[in-house]
């Protein structure tokens, strides 16, 4: 039952998510800031691998929050399945 | 140091987290002290926003949408000052309800750091990122018990919340395409441009992002999750989650919609109908499904979302008294809400039952907790000499100013529904047919005196505050009057 | 049909497995496709025609730089992998205890008790 | 379980070389593709192996899952304390206050290689963390 009104729901609102793109793939828009990271990334951070630059200096703190979900993720764990002693 | 205050608000209670970790023996302390210390070092920050200024600080260095940035001002100081008080009081009241061990401690005040997180950031994928810290560690506290009921339910919360925060970010992803920033206010600067032509794409991104926060927010056909969590997680917890946890999204509800999707009167109009619209069908909902219940619990669960119905409606208005009352109903439903579950815990306690019928008698053997429940549930329904009463007020007089005397019809009546089921529950604790009937368990080890006081006072404490707060609603307003101002200055660009 | 809308696409048909399977094994495979599909979205956003992975070396000197790959998405996925890793690191342990406690992973059935 | 002698061969003597293999995609993450996160986990990855070819008691024998705890949140500690660190030599939370050096060399890019070191070492852990609690917890079932 579950199944005859998901569906047609699904598709209809994929169909009008997928017409409302007006990206064109291969091309994006407002590159200004990707072109400072190209072109000043090696001199703001010394790194060679951009995506580094942006994972571990401009963005740092994501990389910090981050690191304390995945901590999260196996105290929960070991929470979840500790044994009692 | 001073320059550096608004990201030491955020870390030290995780540092402080950590080093439970570390010392387990003294977690309750040091969860205290490390709120402590946040709240101390927020004060300090007080009188430069409350004068209207805001706090921009870099972090690494990086200005603007190259790096992230932190962001206070009024709207995110009033609320990570609701979060920090709330806080002090879940962890007091936490050391009466049970001997919780230093893991509880952790997730509770890494919450509290990731709701601090959420307020204060600038960027839109940092959000995300502390959204799912927080909803990462509200999982761990719904399933604190290790109950089958309550594993179920935080089951269903991950589910829902895994795809609300996916939702969450395709909407990031869509504005991260059409704006290539990600910083809040860059978004908000060009987004008359892109809209105009791009505007199915931004209408998507949109609903995307309600979709997203309204999940996690519980408004109406989204709200499945939220009965089960907020009434299976142990009482503090439940406090915690309805109190402020609901507030956060609510917060990036106003950041996000009002700050970037507001720039424009006429999107603006279409979304605050949207709003409205919601918010009285969560409203209605929320009320009926409130006097049905007969878990006491359960109840205060869906009163949360009738009440979030009301925080939506002041929304939707769109005036400045419809964001006054709207903000000032947040605090004073986060107020009353943990009070009266605080109150729900210590009856649980007490009688062993979670039933409504368990309750009978109960007004004679505590008539202290009793009263504070009694005028925490009038708050909610919306009498005089209430904080709830003021803003619901408010609202109503912004509705009518507005011209929506339809929205202040629908708030009446769900305030009567409101009124029954409260008072079904009051009338139950006055019901002496069938005093004492059952002898309840005996309470508590050796030290339980010892602890009872912080089982008591906090409720005693908020009730005062409410009381308070009903008879000088001056001292709620003034403290929210800059957000206000912030959020009116968005809105008309 | 490019990699825009077929990562639109996953998504829902992830949101199709999240809401029509009853096996909350299923489940979770339903949100790793989402998140998948959320990668795979901010990846091609950030693609650019003939472009290069976004690394310089030694050869690529300031004048002669080619057509680089926008590297903001791909640090930001580098994160939302990890997330999606603890989450269903979480749901799957979440998954043992519900088994444990009540020896089936039906959520008919689990809704029934 | 019991795995037999070719399996347990074959993993020791890959195991050096999966390691090497996840220290140099830490060290170079910088510099080339690859980073904390990738290295961490094939870092992880070579002792599942270990462990699934060994067997859970000669796993616990050498590492002690106490240890491994601690060691995480002293290193989500050190992480921090690299980011007040920033403010103590007078920049920002998080600023690379490290010399940038030359660019191409291993030491180079400020902290960048130290944080790669900390996130890899920190993967590692949890990956590993997260497969022996989920492993150790079957036979309860």
């Amino acid at each position: 039952m579950k199944k005859y009104i998901s569906i047609p729901f699904l598709i209809i609102i994929t169909i009008i998510i997928i017409t409302s793109i007006g990206l064109e793939y291969g091309n994006p828009r407002n590159m200004e800031f990707v072109k400072y990271y190209l072109e000043q990334g090696l001199n703001d951070t010394g790194a060679m691998n951009l995506v580094a630059a942006v994972y571990l200096d401009y963005r740092v703190y994501d990389t910090l929050i981050e690191t304390v979900i995945l901590f999260m993720a196996v105290a929960g764990i070991t929470f979840f399945l500790q044994r009692r002693k | 140091m001073k320059n550096h205050l608004p990201i030491l608000i955020i870390i030290l209670p995780l540092v402080f987290s950590f080093l439970i970790l570390l010392f387990r023996k003294y977690a309750f302390y040091l969860s205290l002290t490390g709120i402590f210390v946040s709240l101390f070092f927020l004060l300090r920050l007080s009188s430069k926003i409350l004068r209207g200024n805001r706090i921009i600080y870099h972090l690494g260095g990086w200005e603007g949408p190259i790096g992230i940035n932190l962001v206070i001002d009024g709207l995110s100081f009033y609320f990570s000052f609701l979060v920090l008080c709330a806080g002090i009081f879940i962890v007091l009241y936490s050391l009466y309800e049970e001997k919780y061990s230093s893991t509880y401690y952790f997730f509770l005040l890494l919450s509290t750091s990731s709701m601090l997180g959420i307020i204060f950031t600038g960027d839109i994928f940092n959000m995300y990122i502390f959204y799912e810290l927080l909803t990462i560690s509200t999982y761990l506290m719904i399933a604190y018990l290790k109950k089958g009921e309550s594993l179920k339910a935080s089951f269903n919360y991950l589910i829902m919340g895994g795809v609300g925060l996916s939702f969450f970010l395709l909407g990031v992803g869509f504005l991260y395409a059409l704006f290539g920033v990600l910083d809040i206010s860059h978004i908000a600067e060009r987004f008359l441009v892109i809209f105009s032509f791009n505007q199915q794409m931004v209408m998507v991104a949109f609903a995307l992002i309600l979709i997203g926060i309204g999940i996690k927010v519980a408004i109406f056909p989204l709200h499945g999750w939220l009965p089960d969590a907020h009434s299976l997680a142990p009482s503090s917890v439940s406090a915690l989650l309805s109190g402020i946890t609901v507030k956060i999204g609510i917060y990036c509800l106003i950041r996000l919609l009002y700050h970037i999707f507001c720039s424009e009167e006429y999107f603006f109009i279409r979304t605050g109908q949207i709003y409205l619209i919601l918010g009285s069908i969560t409203l209605l909902f929320g009320a009926t499904m409130a006097l049905a219940q007969i878990d006491l619990k359960r109840l205060l669960a869906f009163s949360t979302i009738n009440q979030i119905g009301i925080i939506m409606i002041g929304f939707g208005i769109g005036t400045k008294a419809g964001f006054t009352g709207a903000l000032f109903h947040i605090l004073n439903h986060a107020i009353l809400k943990i009070s009266l579950f605080f109150c729900a815990g210590i009856i649980i306690k007490k009688t062993g039952s979670r039933l409504l019928q368990g309750l009978k008698g109960f007004g004679r053997r505590e008539p202290l907790i009793v009263l504070s429940f009694t005028i925490a549930s009038m708050g909610m329904i919306g009498i005089p000499s209430v904080n709830g009463f003021i803003s619901k007020f408010i609202i109503c007089s912004a509705a009518i100013e507005a011209g929506f005397p339809l929205i202040v019809v629908i708030i009446i009546i769900a305030s009567v529904i409101t009124a029954a089921y409260y008072f079904k529950i009051i009338a139950l604790f006055f019901d002496l047919s069938e005093t004492s009937a059952k002898i309840t368990k005996p309470f508590g080890g050796k030290n339980a005196s010892s602890r009872i006081i912080f089982g008591y006072w906090p409720v005693y404490v908020l009730t005062g505050i409410s009381v308070f707060l009903g008879i000088f609603p001056k001292f709620g307003i003034n403290l929210l009057e800059p957000a206000v101002k912030l959020i009116l200055s968005n809105f008309i660009p | 049909m490019n990699p825009i809308h077929f990562s639109i696409l996953l998504f829902f048909i992830g949101l199709y497995g999240v809401i029509n399977k009853n096996n909350l094994i299923k489940k979770i495979i339903g949100l790793t496709i989402l998140n998948g599909s959320t990668v795979l979205f901010f990846i091609s956003i950030g693609y650019r025609e003939n472009g290069i992975a976004p690394i310089l070396s030694e050869e690529l000197s300031g004048e002669l730089m080619p057509v680089m790959v926008n590297p903001v998405p791909q640090a930001l996925m580098l994160t939302a992998i990890v997330i999606g890793v603890s989450v269903t690191a979480l749901a799957l342990a979440l998954i043992v205890k519900i088994y444990e406690k009540y020896k089936t992973l039906n959520i008919q059935q689990l809704l029934k008790e | 379980m019991k795995s037999s002698n070719i399996i347990k061969t074959i993993a020791q003597k890959l195991f050096p070389f999966i390691t090497l293999f996840g220290i140099y995609l830490i060290l170079n993450g910088h510099l080339s593709p690859g980073g904390g996160f990738q290295g961490g986990v094939v870092l992880g990855t070579a002792v599942i192996l270990l462990f699934l070819s060994y067997g859970i008691e000669a796993t616990e024998q050498k590492v002690k899952m106490r240890c491994l705890s601690i060691l995480e949140e002293a290193i989500i500690l050190f992480f921090i304390f690299l980011g007040i660190l920033g403010i103590s030599t007078g920049y920002f939370f998080l600023k690379n206050f490290l010399p940038l050096g030359r660019a191409g060399q291993i030491l180079s890019a400020g902290f960048m290689p130290l944080l790669n070191l900390v996130i890899g070492i920190k993967v590692a852990a949890g990956i590993f963390g997260i497969f022996y609690i989920l492993f150790k917890y079957r036979g309860e079932i």
